[in-house]
């Protein structure tokens, strides 16, 4: 089972893609690290991860079937 | 209760004023409403790093954004017992000078509806999952992002 | 600096959303603007005494009216360094239901529009003369009067 | 010479007209207290006057040349 990852504005710049799968990992920590390895961008700037269209405040737990989106700041209006 | 749909809300290109003219002209009929407060955000040509900015192109993730935005207008319709609620913002390229963003509130006493525009327009600059790409006259570009 | 002109600021009847239209067009254009904002007040179909008020049919005095409104744009317009100002009201009949007074301020960032644009409403209701005689379906009429 | 005065809203329907002169009187005051005489109604009723389409806050000398308008409170908007 692997993981849906939906990447938006300037994180699916840098990441040459919008939309992909992930391995599993155990949590939003451990998969922060796993992307920020993969793209070093990330490191440098701010986003919030979203699980199943909810934000994140601390690191949690993934499951398999959730779906995670990872937000840059917003810039609508 | 106001029901928000994907596509009542976002609009492909710019908001035209005739589209405005059309929101307004479907909601100014109830009897019992005193006022209307209409917010409109237009994309300016800031200059960023020398360069001016021509264009903004927006995208969203939808069903968060309708989620968030069915969230705030519930909560504001009950704060401020309005009559109406709409909001619309575009997706895709809007030119500089261009109109991007329009919320419409009505209440039956306009201190009610002008608190209540200006509280949503707050919380969608906060809240809603929407990015602006801004694009320069020599096709480079920046990712706008919203201050408090 | 903005220039009232009694032709420009009182319209016969009741305000059309194609007026509006007209309006948000005819200054929507600017590119250093970044945003609108609009009130809409409409005439209300208050109960009074158990008779409901039909219509409100407004006079003015028209001299120190333009007089009080150029103030006030002026002072606004500086205050708030607004891109662009517009008043209209109306005079004559306007039914229950129908829109009777239009504000519309235009600045670089939302907040100055959102301010000036309150603030030029609550100055309209407490320093425009215009005053509203509220007609009931009966044919009898009182005399509006606004509370702060 | 005598003393325009312009009347509006209720106070025009009161007087039963909304333009007329006066003979002339020294000070507002002098003139309210006329146009109570005439007009009882307007004793029960709260309205400032403008002299030359300045509202006036304090009793305030008249001159013929003036333009009176007799403001009852505003209802705009």
């Amino acid at each position: 089972m692997k993981i849906s990852i939906l990447a938006f504005g300037k994180i699916a710049e840098i990441a040459g893609k919008s939309q992909w799968e992930e391995i599993p990992v155990q949590d939003t920590d451990s998969l922060r690290k796993k992307l920020e390895n993969d793209f070093p961008a990330l490191q440098n700037m701010s986003y919030r991860i979203a699980i199943n269209k909810q934000i994140i405040h601390c690191n949690q737990p993934i499951q398999s079937s959730c779906e995670i989106a990872l937000l840059p700041p917003f810039s609508g209006g | 209760m106001i029901k928000i749909h994907p596509n009542t809300v976002f609009i492909n290109g710019a908001i035209s004023p005739a589209w405005i003219a059309n929101a307004i002209q479907s909601h100014h009929t109830q009897k019992h409403t005193g006022g209307h407060s209409i917010f409109l955000g237009q994309v300016r040509m800031d200059i960023i790093d020398n360069k001016p900015v021509e264009a903004i192109e927006y995208t969203t993730y939808t069903e968060m954004a309708i989620d968030a935005l069915q969230l705030m207008c519930t909560e504001l319709e009950k704060k401020y017992a309005l009559d109406a609620i709409q909001v619309n913002h575009s997706l895709g390229i809007v030119n500089a000078g261009e109109i991007c963003l329009f919320v419409f509130t009505s209440a039956k006493h306009r201190r009610a509806a002008v608190d209540a525009c200006t509280e949503l327009v707050e919380r969608i600059k906060a809240e809603l999952p929407v990015w602006g790409r801004e694009i320069f006259s020599d096709q480079t570009h920046s990712w706008k992002e919203n201050k408090n």
